[in-house]
C-alpha cells in the first residue's frame, strides 16, 4: 500500500464522514451532545485541505499530517482520540514508500494501544475502541475481516452502559444507543478496503 | 514564577474561574484560560491551550488544570512532548485557587501540581 | 426530583457552572446558581439562595454545593433551619455535574449528595 | 440593660463603622479583597433601618432584627459571622426586659461557641474570634474589662498567621498585617460601654 492508497483512504473517509455527518451527529444527540457529525466533518475537511496544500510524500506523510490536522481542528473528545490513532499509524508504519499488510495490521495494534491510554477505556465501555479492538483482530486475517469486526463492534455498543466520555454520565440510560464514536471508527476501518 | 493554564469546554468557565482565582489570589503569578474550540463553540482548542501556555510560561514550568471530558484528551496529547508542562489531576475551580495561591509563593513545579491536588482532600465544611 | 443549587462568590461562575452541568447532563432535573451580592457585586447573598432553593424545591430534598469562603458560611446559615436542604462538601463543577446527573435519575436526596461528595476521588487522568 | 441599652449600642456600632469603613476596608485591602468596612457599613445601615421601620420591644428583639439583617445585607464572610454572633445573643437573652451583666457575659460565651462553629475558627487562625475569645473572657469581670482584652486581641492578630478566611490563602504573607475583621469585633465589644 504506498502514498496513493492512504490518500484515497483519508478521501473516502472524508467523504463517508460528510455523508453520514448528520446520522453520526444524531447518534451522539441520543447519548452525547449532538455534534460528533459536525467535529469529524470540520476535522476531515481541514484534512483534506491540509493534505491539498502539502501533498505528502509518503503514508507515514499522509497519516501524520492526517492526525495532527484532527487534534487541532476538531474541537471534541473524538479529536485527540482520532488524533493519536493517525499519528501512531503514521509513526509505526515509518519511512517507507510502501506499507505491507502485516505492517498494517502491527501500525493498528499500536494505535489501539495508544488510544486506549490517551482515553484510559477498555473495552466495553461503550466507545470507539469498541470498534477498533476487534478490528485489530480482525486486520490480522484481512481488511475485509476487519471492517466486518468493526461493524460487529459498533452495533455491539448498543447493548453496552457507557463508562468513558459524555455518555457515561447518563449511566443505564446509554443503554440502547449505538455509540457515535464505534460508529464512525467503523465508517474509518471500512473505507481501508475501498481504497 | 509558574504559569496555570485552565482548559474548559466553556471558554466563559475557564474565563470565570481564572478572575475567581485571581480575585483571591492577585496577579503575581500567571493564569490564562484555554475554554472552547477555535469557533468560540463548546469544546476544546490545542491551539488555545498552545497560546495560554505560551503566554504564562516564564521558564519555570506550566500547571494545566482540566475540567472534564475533551479537556481532559486535549492537555493529555499537548503534554506528550512538553515536560515542562504538568498536568494536575485536580478539581477546576479549587485546584486553581490552590495553585495560583502556591505559584505566587514562587513555589516550584511540583509544589505548585501538589497545592492543587491537595484541593481534593481539603474539606469546605470543616 | 433533588433539586440543586450551585452557590458561589461570583455569579458568573455559577451560572456557568450550572451551564456546564446542563450541557452535560441535560435539563431534567431543576439546577440554579446562586452567586454574588444582591447588588451583584462579588460576595453571597442569602436571598439569593433562599429564591434559588425555592425555585428548584420539588420537595424531594435539594442539594448545596458552594465553592468557597463567604458561600460556605452563608449556606450553613441557610441550613440551619432547613432539614429538607443538605450542603455537599464537593468539589464546585465537578460535584454539580455529578449531582445533575445523579439527580435526573430520580435517586434520593442522600445519594445525590454522596454524588457529589465523590467527585473529590475520581481521578481524571485515569 | 434594657431595649434602650441595646439599641444605643447598635447605633454606637453603626456610627463607629461608619466612621472607621475606609480603615477597616484598608486593613481588608492588605490581607483581603478591600470590601470589609464597605460591607459592614451596608449592613449596620441596613439594621439602623430594619430598627426604625419596627422599633424592637425586648433586648432580644433588637439583637435578633440586628443579626437577621446582616446575615442577610453584608455580603461578605462577615456577615453571616456577625449575623450568627447577634442571633445567639438575642436567643440566649431570652424574651426579657431587662439583661443582668451577668446573662450578658452568658450570651456572648454562647455566641462565641456558635460563631467558631459556623465558621470553623479556632483562637490563633487570625480571625474576629482573637478578639471575640478574649473578650468573652474579659466580661467575665466588666465590660471595660472585655473591651481592653478584645481590642489587645485584634492587635495580636498582627503577627499571626491566617487559617481561616480569604486572608488564609497568603499563608506567611498573611503576617504582619492586623486582621479587618477581628478589628471590627473590637470595635463592637469596645460599642457596650458607651452605650
Ligand atoms: N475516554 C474515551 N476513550 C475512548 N473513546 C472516547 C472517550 N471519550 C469519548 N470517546 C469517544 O468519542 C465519541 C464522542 O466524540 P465527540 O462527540 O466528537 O466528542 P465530545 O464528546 O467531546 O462531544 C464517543 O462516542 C466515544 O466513542
Ligand atoms: N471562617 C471564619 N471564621 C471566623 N472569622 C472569619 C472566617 N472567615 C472570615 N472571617 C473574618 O471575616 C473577616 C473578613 O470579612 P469580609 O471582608 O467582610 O468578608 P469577605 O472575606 O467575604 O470579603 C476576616 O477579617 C475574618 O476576621
Ligand atoms: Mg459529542
Ligand atoms: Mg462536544
Ligand atoms: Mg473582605
Ligand atoms: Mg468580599
Amino acid at each position: 500500500m504506498d502514498t496513493a492508497f492512504f490518500l484515497r483512504w483519508i478521501t473516502i473517509v472524508t467523504e463517508r464522514v460528510r455523508a453520514d455527518r448528520d446520522h453520526l451527529t444524531d447518534l451522539d444527540r441520543a447519548i452525547g451532545d449532538a455534534d460528533h457529525g459536525a467535529n469529524l466533518d470540520r476535522g476531515f475537511t481541514a484534512v483534506e485541505e491540509a493534505l491539498a496544500a502539502k501533498p505528502p510524500e509518503t503514508p507515514a506523510d499522509v497519516l501524520t499530517t492526517t492526525g495532527t490536522t484532527l487534534i487541532r481542528r476538531v474541537g471534541g473528545a473524538s479529536g485527540p482520540l482520532y488524533g493519536t490513532l493517525f499519528r501512531t499509524l503514521g509513526r509505526s508504519v515509518g519511512d517507507v514508500a510502501e506499507v505491507s499488510h502485516e505492517a498494517l495490521a502491527e501500525a493498528f495494534a499500536q494505535a489501539l494501544a495508544a488510544v486506549m491510554k490517551l482515553g484510559s477505556a477498555q473495552e466495553g465501555d461503550k466507545t470507539m475502541i469498541d470498534a477498533l479492538a476487534p478490528a485489530v483482530q480482525g486486520m490480522r486475517t484481512s481488511l475485509d475481516a476487519a471492517a466486518q469486526a468493526a461493524g460487529d463492534g459498533a452495533r455491539a455498543t448498543t447493548a453496552m452502559r457507557a463508562r468513558k466520555g459524555r455518555a457515561s454520565y447518563l449511566g443505564e440510560r446509554s443503554i440502547g444507543h449505538q455509540d457515535p464514536g464505534a460508529t464512525s471508527m467503523a465508517l474509518v476501518v471500512d473505507a481501508l478496503r475501498a481504497a | 514564577m509558574v504559569g496555570i493554564v485552565l482548559i474548559s469546554h466553556s471558554a466563559a468557565l475557564a474565563e470565570e474561574a481564572v478572575a475567581l482565582a485571581v480575585g483571591i489570589a492577585g496577579e503575581d503569578a500567571p493564569i490564562r484560560p484555554a475554554g472552547g474550540t477555535d469557533d468560540g463553540d463548546l469544546g476544546t482548542s490545542l491551539t488555545k491551550l498552545e497560546e495560554a501556555v505560551a503566554e504564562v510560561d516564564q521558564g519555570d514550568g506550566v500547571v494545566v488544570i482540566m475540567d472534564l471530558g475533551s479537556a481532559v484528551l486535549t492537555a493529555r496529547t499537548f503534554v506528550e512532548d512538553r515536560a515542562d508542562v504538568v498536568l494536575a489531576d485536580a478539581p477546576f475551580v479549587e485546584g486553581a485557587v490552590n495553585a495560583l495561591v502556591t505559584a505566587q509563593t514562587g513555589a516550584a513545579l511540583d509544589e505548585v501540581v501538589a497545592a492543587a491536588e491537595e484541593a481534593r482532600t481539603i474539606g469546605k465544611l470543616c
